[in-house]
C-alpha cells in the first residue's frame, strides 16, 4: 500500500495540538487535582517537560525510519512475521483507542447534554464523521483541522477571558504541599493521557510530511501548545472551582464553562463551549482511526485503505458500547491499566525497536566495511 | 451486485443514444464540395437550411457586360446592413469591366476578393458545411457563377444590448459597465482594462449543434501553464449538443458535481474579471451570456465584492467581517433557534425564556416544524418574487409581509420570535455578494435545521464539522477550495478575511500563481516625503 | 429479529456500493478482505443486538498486563 | 459515487433518528421552576415546594387588561423519602414537565438546615439539569414552603424578587451573603471553614401573602425580608447572627462592597458611607500551640450624612470620625467573632482555612481538633478606614441654623 499524501509541517502542528487536547481537556483536571490538589499545575508543568522529551524521542525514531511508516519499519527491524505481529498490537491499540474515545464522547454528551438519547446513536454520529474524514484522506483531515482549530482557540480564549472575574488566586494556596509520590502519580497520568499516545504519529511522520526537515520543531511546538492549553485549563479549574470541587467533578472543565457569567448576558454558554471538546475529541478519534485503518491496510498489504474504513468504522461502533460497560469500569481501567499499557506501547516498544535497529545497522555497516576492506 | 447492473444499464442507455446522435451528425457532415453551377449551389444551400425564411438570396450581375452572375447569401438580422450595402456597392460599381477577365477562372475569385471586397474578414470556402455555418454566424457568402468556391465575408451585425450596469452585482463606487451577450463586446471590455500584449484570448467552439464560441482569456506569464492546459483539456472533453449559457460550461468543467457549493466563480463585472486575471486566473467567456467564469476559484472569493478594492481598506475589512458573520447567521440562525428552544432552554435568560414561552403558548407546532414552515414559506416567496413581473412586486411584498407574517402570528400559527429569526436569516443571506454561494447556504440550512431538531447543539456542531470536511475535500482546478485558510498560507491572508491596503498586497495568491508571485516591488506606503517646514 | 434484519440490510447496502468500486479497479484481494471483514462485523453486530455477551478487548489487555503489574507492586 | 454511498449511509442512520427526538422538550411544554423550597416532612423525608411561573401572565405587557389577574407563579408541594423522589412526585401535580435549569433561588427550611444539608446538596450538584448559579438561603422562623407562597410587588416573580434584593442588600448594605452552590460545596467540604447562609423571614401574615390581594394593595400585608445569617457547623445550622454580626462577618470575609456606618458625634449622628474595604487574616503561631489570628480591615469611606453641628473642615474632625468608625466596625466584628466562638463553635470566618494556606504543616497538627481549638484562639482586630471626601457639600446646614 502506498499513500502519496503529504501534509505540511504547519498542519502537523495543528493535528498534534488537537490530538493532545482531545479528551485531555475534559478528564485530566479531575484526575490531576485528585492526586495533587491545588499543586496540580506544578505536576502538569513537569508533565509538559516530559511530553516534550517524548515528542523529541518520537522525532528521533522518525529520523531512523526514513520514508517508511512505523509498521513498515517494524517489519524492517524484526522481520516480516514478528514485525507484522507487533504492528498488529498497534492496530489493536488504535482500534481500542477509537472505540474508547467514541465511548468517552457518548458518556460526556449523555451525562451533560442529551441525557435520554441512546448512547449508541451518539457513537454512530461521531463514527460517521470519522469514517467520512478518514475516507477523504489525511490531507482533508489536516485541512479540516486547520479550519477547526481556529474555533477551538477562539472558544478557549473566550472561556479564559470570561472566567477572569471569577478567579481567586488564593485557591492556589497552600502551594507545594503535595508529596512527591502524588506528583509522580499525577505526572504519569498526565503523560499517559497527553504525551504517550503521540506514538501514533509515527505513522504520519516523517512519511507523510512534505518537508520532514521542518517537522521536528513543528511537532514539538504542537505538543507544547497542546499540553500548555491543557495546563491552562487545569490552572483555570483550580482558580475558579477550587481543587476539591474539580476533583469531585466528572467533567470539571464543563462545570468551568457553566460558571461563566459576565454582565448577566454572557452566561449559560456551556453548550457552546462544548464545541471545544467535541471538536478536539473528533480529531483525536479520527487520528486514532486513521492510524488503525492505515496500519491494518499496511499489515494486509492491500492497495489502498479506503475500502476498510466502513467495515472497521462499524466494528468500532459496536465495540465502543462494549469497551466501557460503565463509568466505574472506565475510571478503574483508566487509572490502573492505561498508564502501564501506554508506557509499553508508547515508550518501551519504540525504544527497544530503535536500539535494535541501531545495533543491527552498526552490525551491518561493520560487516560491510569488513567485506570491503 | 444489482446496483452495479442498474448503474451499467443506465450508463449504456445514455451512451447508445449519444452514439446515435453523433453518428447521424457525422453523416450529415460528410464533405460536400461546391459545384460550379451557381443555381445548384444556391439550391443546395436552400435545401439544407430547409428553405428557411431568414435566408436572403440576392443574385446580381456584375462585370463589363454584366455577364458575371453573383449570388449573395446571408441570414437576415445576423449581419450589419450598412456593411452589406458597402459590399454590394463596391461589387457593382468599383469593379471595372476591364478588371474581370471571365476566362481566367483562378483569378476571378481572388480578383473579386482583392478589389471588390473592402470590408470584414474574408475567406475562400469550398465545402457546403463551412459555408452554411458561416452564413448562419453572420457572414455574407458570395457565390460566383462557374466557380466551385465561395467567398465568405464576415460582416456580423447582431442586434445587441448596450453595455449596462450589471443587475446581479450592483455597487455604489466603481465602474458601472457589465458584460453583455456579445462576445466581441466582452473581450473589448477586458482588453480596455488590460492593454497588454500578454492578455491572450484563445477561441474555441463548443456544442455540436449550437457551435457556441468560447474564449479562454488569461495573461501569459501570470497564469499557470498547467491550469491553462487543464482548462483546454476540460473544454475539449465537453461533448454536448448545446452550450447556451456559461452555467452549462461551468457544470461540465467543475471538479465536483455533488456539492452545493459553487467551485467556479462567475460574474458580470469586467473589472472583477480583470482583477482575477491579474491574479493569474483563467477566464472563460461564452458567446451569448453576460456571465464570465473564472477558474480556479476559492471559497473566500465568494465573499469578496469588487467594491472592496475601490473602498478604503479598513472599511472593506469591516464589510468582509460582516459578510462572514452574515454567512454564519444565514447558515445557522434557524438551527440555533431550534436547538436552543428544544434542547438548551437554560441558555436563554429567564425573562427571554418566559416571553418566548408565552408567545409559543397555544402554537400547535413544535419549534422545528414552525421553523421549517416559515423557512419554506419564505423560500417560496422569494422564488415567486424573482420570477414575477416587476409590476406585481409591490403586491407580493404586501402579501408576504402582511398576510403571511402578521396574520400567521396573530392566528397563532407561528411565534413572533420565529418570524424575527427567519427575517434575520433572509436579510443575512442577501449580504453575501455571490448569489450562487447564497443559494447553497439556503440548501444547507435545512440540513442544519434537521440536525438541530434531532441532536440540539451537538447536532449543529456535527453539521459544522461535516461541512468543514466536505469543504476540505473540494478542489477547484486542483486548488484546494478552502485555501488560504486550509492549507494555511500566511501571505495570502491579506485578501481574505481582511483586505489589507493595496500597497501591502504585493504578492499574488500562492496556490493559483506560482510563476510570477510578486505584484509590486519597492513600493512601500505612498506617503509623501515629509516636508521640512519651509 | 427485526433489528438483526435491519443490520443485515445496512451491511448489504454498503457492500453493494463498495464492491463495484473495488471491482472496477480490479482489486480482487481487497474484495475478499472486505467481504470477510463485513461478514465478521455483521456477525458481531447481530450478536451484540441480540444481547450475546462479547468479550471486551480491554479485559484482554488487563489480563496480559496483570502479571507485569504484580511484579512491580 | 463516494458521495452517494455517504448519502445513503446518512439517510439510513437519520431516518430512525429523525423519527425519535429523545431529548426534545418544547418551551411551551415546560413548567419552568424558579424557586425551590426544601422542608422536612412528617415521616422523616423531605417536602419539596416548587415555584413555577406562568409565562403568559409574566410576559403580558398590559397588566390586568380587564381579563382579571392570574398569579404569575404557582407553588406546588410534594414529599418523599429523598429529595429526588419528592421532585419526581411533583409531576403528579404540575401541569407540565418540571424544568429546573432556571432556578434562581433555593430556600432551605430551618428544620432541614438544623438536621444537615448534605442530602439536599448532593442532589443539587448531581443532576445535570440544575445549574450552579442560583443562591441558597435559609428560611427563618417559617417553613420554606410558606416563603415560596408569598406574592410580591413590582418584581412579579417572588423568586426574582428574592434574587434581586439579595444582590442589592449584599452590595449596598452588606448584611446578607450571596452563596451559590459551588461556594456552599467548597465551604462544606473545607475543614477550616464553615458555611453561612442568609436567612429569609416573612414579615406580616403569611396567609394573606398568598392571595393576589397582597400585591393589589399599596401596602403589602406580607413581605419577604432578609434577616441575618445562619451559621452552620458540619453542615448543620447552629444559630443565627443578627444584622450587626452579619455585617461583622462580612467585613472579615472581605465581601463588603459598600455599606453605611452610623456613628455618634456631638449629640447627633454622622453616616459614613464605606466605599471599599478589604480584609486580611493573618495567623500567628508564636505562642504555644494555639495560634492567634490578626484580622486587618482597611478601606475608604465618604461622609454620607451629617445630622449634627460639626465643622467638617477642621483638621481633627476627620481623624475623630475615622476613629469612631473604626471602633464601630471593630465592635461588629468582635461581637460576631465572639458569638461564633462562644455560642456556635463554628469557624464561619475561615480562620482554619487561612492557617492551612499559610502554614500547611501546622494545620496538619491542629486540623483534627480544630473545632475545640477555634473557640479558644485569640483574635485581634485592627480596623483602618480612611475617610476621603464629604459628598457634594462641605459643612452641614446645622452650622448655620444654630447660629441664629
Amino acid at each position: 500500500m502506498e499513500e502519496k499524501v503529504r501534509i505540511s509541517p504547519f498542519q502537523l502542528s495543528v493535528l498534534t495540538i488537537l490530538f493532545t487536547t482531545g479528551t485531555t481537556f475534559l478528564i485530566i483536571p479531575s484526575t490531576m487535582t485528585a492526586e495533587t490538589k491545588q499543586d496540580a499545575w506544578v505536576s502538569s508543568i513537569l508533565g509538559i517537560i516530559i511530553c516534550l522529551g517524548l515528542s523529541y524521542f518520537f522525532i528521533v525514531c522518525g529520523r531512523e525510519m526514513g520514508r517508511k511508516n512505523y509498521i513498515q519499519y517494524l517489519e524492517d527491524v524484526y522481520g516480516r512475521l514478528l514485525g507484522k505481529m507487533i504492528g498488529l498490537l498497534y492496530v489493536f491499540f488504535c482500534f481500542n483507542g477509537t472505540a474508547a474515545l467514541l465511548s468517552y464522547f457518548g458518556f460526556f454528551t449523555t451525562t451533560q447534554m442529551l441525557t435520554t438519547t441512546p448512547i449508541e446513536v451518539l457513537h454512530i454520529l461521531l463514527a460517521i464523521l470519522i469514517i467520512s474524514v478518514v475516507r477523504a484522506g489525511l490531507e482533508v483531515l489536516a485541512r479540516t483541522g486547520e479550519l477547526m482549530i481556529i474555533w477551538v482557540f477562539l472558544l478557549l480564549l473566550a472561556m479564559i477571558v470570561f472566567l477572569l472575574p471569577d478567579i481567586q488566586l488564593e485557591r492556589l494556596t497552600p502551594s507545594f504541599v503535595a508529596s512527591p509520590m502524588n506528583h509522580t502519580k499525577a505526572i504519569i497520568n498526565f503523560v499517559a493521557i497527553a504525551g504517550l499516545p503521540l506514538v501514533v504519529f509515527l505513522m504520519i511522520i516523517p512519511k507523510h510530511i512534505n518537508r520532514p526537515d521542518l517537522a521536528k520543531w513543528n511537532f514539538i511546538a504542537g505538543t507544547l501548545i497542546g499540553t500548555g492549553a491543557v495546563t491552562v485549563i487545569i490552572v483555570l479549574c483550580i482558580l475558579v472551582l477550587g481543587a476539591s470541587t474539580t476533583a469531585r467533578q466528572l467533567y470539571p472543565s464543563y462545570v468551568l464553562a457553566k460558571t461563566i457569567s459576565v454582565f448577566d448576558i454572557i452566561q449559560r454558554i456551556e453548550s457552546i463551549m462544548a464545541g471545544i471538546w467535541v471538536i478536539s475529541i473528533f480529531f483525536k478519534t479520527a487520528i486514532y482511526f486513521y492510524v488503525s485503518v492505515v496500519g491494518f491496510a499496511q499489515i494486509l498489504e492491500v492497495k489502498n485503505y479506503h475500502f476498510l474504513t466502513i467495515p472497521m468504522g462499524m466494528l468500532t461502533v459496536i465495540f465502543s458500547t462494549i469497551i466501557y460497560p460503565n463509568i466505574e469500569f472506565m475510571s478503574h481501567w483508566d487509572a490502573k491499566y492505561w498508564p502501564p499499557y501506554l508506557i509499553i506501547m508508547g515508550f518501551i516498544i519504540p525504544l527497544f525497536t530503535l536500539i535494535t535497529d541501531k545495533i543491527k545497522k552498526r552490525f551491518k555497516s561493520k560487516k560491510a566495511s569488513n567485506s570491503t576492506s | 451486485m444489482p446496483g452495479r447492473l442498474v448503474y451499467r444499464t443506465i450508463k449504456n442507455i445514455f451512451r447508445t443514444t449519444s452514439k446515435d446522435e453523433t453518428a447521424s451528425q457525422s453523416q450529415q457532415q460528410e464533405e460536400k464540395k461546391l459545384v460550379s453551377s451557381l443555381e445548384s449551389n444556391i439550391l443546395e444551400i436552400k435545401n439544407s437550411l430547409g428553405n428557411s425564411s431568414d435566408l436572403v438570396i440576392r443574385v446580381i450581375h456584375i462585370g463589363a457586360e454584366n455577364n458575371i452572375k453573383i449570388g449573395v447569401l446571408y441570414t437576415d438580422g445576423m449581419i450589419n446592413t450598412a456593411a452589406l450595402q458597402d459590399l454590394l456597392d463596391s461589387l457593382i460599381n468599383k469593379i471595372k469591366p476591364s478588371d474581370i477577365v471571365p476566362t481566367d477562372s483562378t483569378s476571378l475569385v481572388s480578383d473579386i476578393r482583392k478589389n471588390a471586397v473592402t470590408v470584414g474578414e474574408v475567406e475562400e470556402i469550398k465545402d457546403f458545411n463551412t459555408l452554411i455555418t458561416n452564413i448562419l454566424s453572420g457572414h455574407a457568402a458570395l457565390l460566383i457563377e462557374n466557380e466551385p468556391q465561395a467567398i465568405s465575408v464576415s460582416i456580423p451585425g447582431l442586434e445587441k444590448r448596450g453595455v449596462e450596469e450589471p443587475q446581479s452585482a450592483t455597487l455604489i463606487k466603481g465602474p458601472r459597465d457589465g458584460f453583455t451577450e456579445t462576445l466581441g463586446t466582452n473581450t473589448s471590455l477586458l482588453r480596455r482594462r488590460i492593454r497588454s500584449s500578454n492578455l491572450w484570448l484563445e477561441s474555441k467552439e463548443i456544442g455540436r449543434v449550437t457551435k457556441t464560441r468560447v474564449i479562454i482569456a488569461y495573461i501569459k506569464g501570470l497564469a499557470s501553464e498547467d491550469i491553462v492546459k487543464e482548462v483546454h483539456h476540460r473544454l475539449d472533453k465537453i461533448n454536448i449538443d448545446a452550450i447556451l449559457e456559461t452555467g452549462n460550461v461551468e457544470e461540465l468543467i467543475q471538479d465536483e458535481t455533488y456539492t452545493p457549493f459553487p467551485t467556479i466563480f462567475s460574474t458580470e463585472r469586467p473589472d472583477a474579471v480583470a482583477g482575477k486575471l491579474l491574479e493569474g486566473r483563467v477566464a472563460i467567456l461564452v458567446d451569448g451570456s453576460p456571465f464570465v467564469i473564472v477558474v480556479p476559484s476559492l471559497m473566500v472569493e465568494f465573499f469578496q465584492a469588487s467594491e472592496d478594492y475601490y473602498q478604503r481598506a479598513d472599511i472593506a475589512t469591516f464589510l468582509r467581517f460582516l459578510r462572514f458573520f452574515c454567512f454564519f447567521i444565514a447558515l445557522l440562525a434557524p438551527s440555533l433557534y431550534i436547538a436552543v428552544l428544544t434542547y438548551h432552554q437554560e441558555m436563554l435568560p429567564t425573562t427571554l425564556l418566559v416571553s418566548i414561552a408565552a408567545q409559543r403558548e397555544g402554537i400547535p407546532f413544535p419549534a422545528f416544524f414552525e421553523a421549517l414552515l416559515m423557512e419554506l414559506t419564505f423560500e417560496i416567496l422569494r422564488e415567486a418574487g424573482v420570477r414575477m413581473p416587476r409590476a406585481v412586486g409591490q403586491a407580493m411584498s404586501i402579501v408576504g409581509a402582511l398576510v403571511l407574517g402578521q396574520a400567521a402570528v396573530q392566528a397563532g400559527i407561528v411565534s413572533n420570535a420565529m418570524v424575527i429569526v427567519v427575517s434575520m436569516t433572509a436579510i443575512a443571506n442577501f449580504c453575501i455578494p455571490a448569489i450562487n454561494l447564497a443559494i447553497s447556504i439556503r440548501l444547507i440550512r435545512f440540513v442544519m435545521m434537521c440536525l438541530a431538531a434531532v441532536f440540539g447543539l451537538i447536532g449543529v456542531m456535527f453539521g459544522i464539522v461535516l461541512l468543514c470536511i466536505h469543504l476540505c475535500t473540494l478542489r477547484s482546478f486542483g486548488v484546494p477550495y478552502t485555501s488560504p485558510f486550509a492549507p494555511f498560507i500566511l501571505q495570502d491572508q491579506k485578501d481574505t478575511l481582511f483586505r489589507f491596503p493595496l500597497w501591502s498586497m504585493f504578492s499574488r495568491p500562492r496556490l493559483i500563481n506560482q510563476n510570477n508571485v510578486i505584484r509590486e516591488q519597492n513600493n512601500p506606503t505612498s506617503k509623501p516625503e515629509t516636508r521640512t517646514g519651509k | 429479529m427485526l433489528k438483526s434484519l435491519g443490520i443485515l440490510l445496512i451491511f448489504i447496502a454498503i457492500a453493494i456500493f463498495q464492491i463495484p468500486q473495488l471491482a472496477k479497479e480490479k482489486m480482487n484481494k481487497e474484495i475478499v478482505i472486505f467481504s470477510i471483514f463485513m461478514v465478521f462485523t455483521a456477525v458481531i453486530a447481530i450478536l451484540k443486538v441480540n444481547d450475546v455477551p462479547i468479550p471486551n478487548p480491554l479485559e484482554l489487555i488487563a489480563y496480559t498486563l496483570d502479571p507485569i503489574l504484580n511484579l512491580f507492586s | 459515487m463516494k458521495k452517494v454511498i455517504f448519502f445513503i449511509l446518512f439517510t439510513i442512520v437519520s431516518i430512525p433518528t429523525l423519527s425519535a427526538c429523545w431529548d426534545t422538550r418544547e418551551v411551551n411544554d415546560l413548567a419552568i421552576a424558579v424557586a425551590l423550597g426544601i422542608d422536612k416532612s412528617e415521616d422523616k423525608g423531605y417536602t419539596v415546594s416548587v415555584q413555577i411561573l406562568n409565562p403568559s401572565e409574566v410576559a403580558s405587557q398590559t397588566a390586568g387588561g380587564g381579563s382579571g389577574y392570574d398569579t404569575p407563579v404557582t407553588t406546588y408541594t410534594s414529599s418523599g423519602k429523598i429529595l429526588f423522589e419528592a421532585i419526581r412526585k411533583l409531576t403528579q401535580q404540575t401541569p407540565r414537565k418540571l424544568y429546573l435549569a432556571h432556578l434562581r433561588i433555593i430556600v432551605i427550611g430551618e428544620e432541614v438546615a438544623k438536621e444537615g444539608i448534605y442530602n439536599a446538596i448532593d442532589f443539587l450538584s448531581r443532576d445535570p439539569e440544575l445549574r450552579t448559579d442560583f443562591y441558597i438561603i435559609v428560611s427563618k422562623d417559617s417553613k420554606a414552603e410558606d416563603v415560596l407562597r408569598i406574592l410580591t410587588n413590582i418584581e412579579k416573580l417572588p423568586a426574582n424578587k428574592l434574587y434581586e434584593s439579595l444582590e442589592a442588600s449584599s452590595d449596598a448594605w452588606a448584611v446578607t451573603g450571596k452563596v451559590n452552590l459551588n461556594d456552599l460545596l467548597n465551604d462544606i467540604v473545607s475543614e477550616g471553614k464553615q458555611p453561612v447562609l442568609t436567612g429569609i423571614k416573612i414579615k406580616g401574615d403569611p396567609k394573606i401573602g398568598t392571595s393576589p390581594d397582597n400585591v393589589q394593595s399599596i401596602y403589602p400585608k406580607a413581605e419577604l425580608v432578609y434577616d441575618g445569617m445562619a451559621a452552620f457547623r458540619n453542615n448543620k445550622l447552629v444559630g443565627w447572627l443578627d444584622e450587626e454580626e452579619s455585617k461583622g462577618l462580612n467585613y472579615v470575609k472581605g465581601t463588603v462592597k459598600s455599606t453605611l456606618i452610623v456613628t455618634d458625634m456631638n449629640d447627633g449622628q454622622v453616616g459614613i458611607e464605606l466605599l471599599k474595604s478589604s480584609a486580611e487574616i493573618i495567623p500567628h503561631f508564636d505562642v504555644g500551640s494555639t495560634p492567634t489570628i490578626e484580622v486587618k480591615i482597611t478601606g475608604e469611606a465618604n461622609i454620607g450624612e451629617v445630622n449634627t453641628n460639626l465643622d467638617l473642615l477642621k483638621d481633627h474632625v476627620f481623624s475623630e470620625l475615622e476613629k469612631k468608625t473604626n471602633e464601630k466596625i471593630k465592635d461588629n466584628i468582635t461581637s460576631a467573632i465572639e458569638k461564633a466562638q462562644k455560642e456556635y463553635k463554628a469557624d464561619i470566618f475561615g480562620f482554619g482555612d487561612k492557617i492551612h494556606k499559610e502554614d500547611p504543616k501546622k494545620w496538619e497538627e491542629i486540623k483534627t481538633n480544630w473545632t475545640e481549638i477555634f473557640p479558644t484562639i485569640q483574635v485581634e482586630v485592627k480596623v483602618d478606614i480612611k475617610i476621603r471626601r464629604t459628598g457634594t457639600i462641605t459643612n452641614p446646614f446645622h452650622n448655620e441654623l444654630s447660629e441664629e
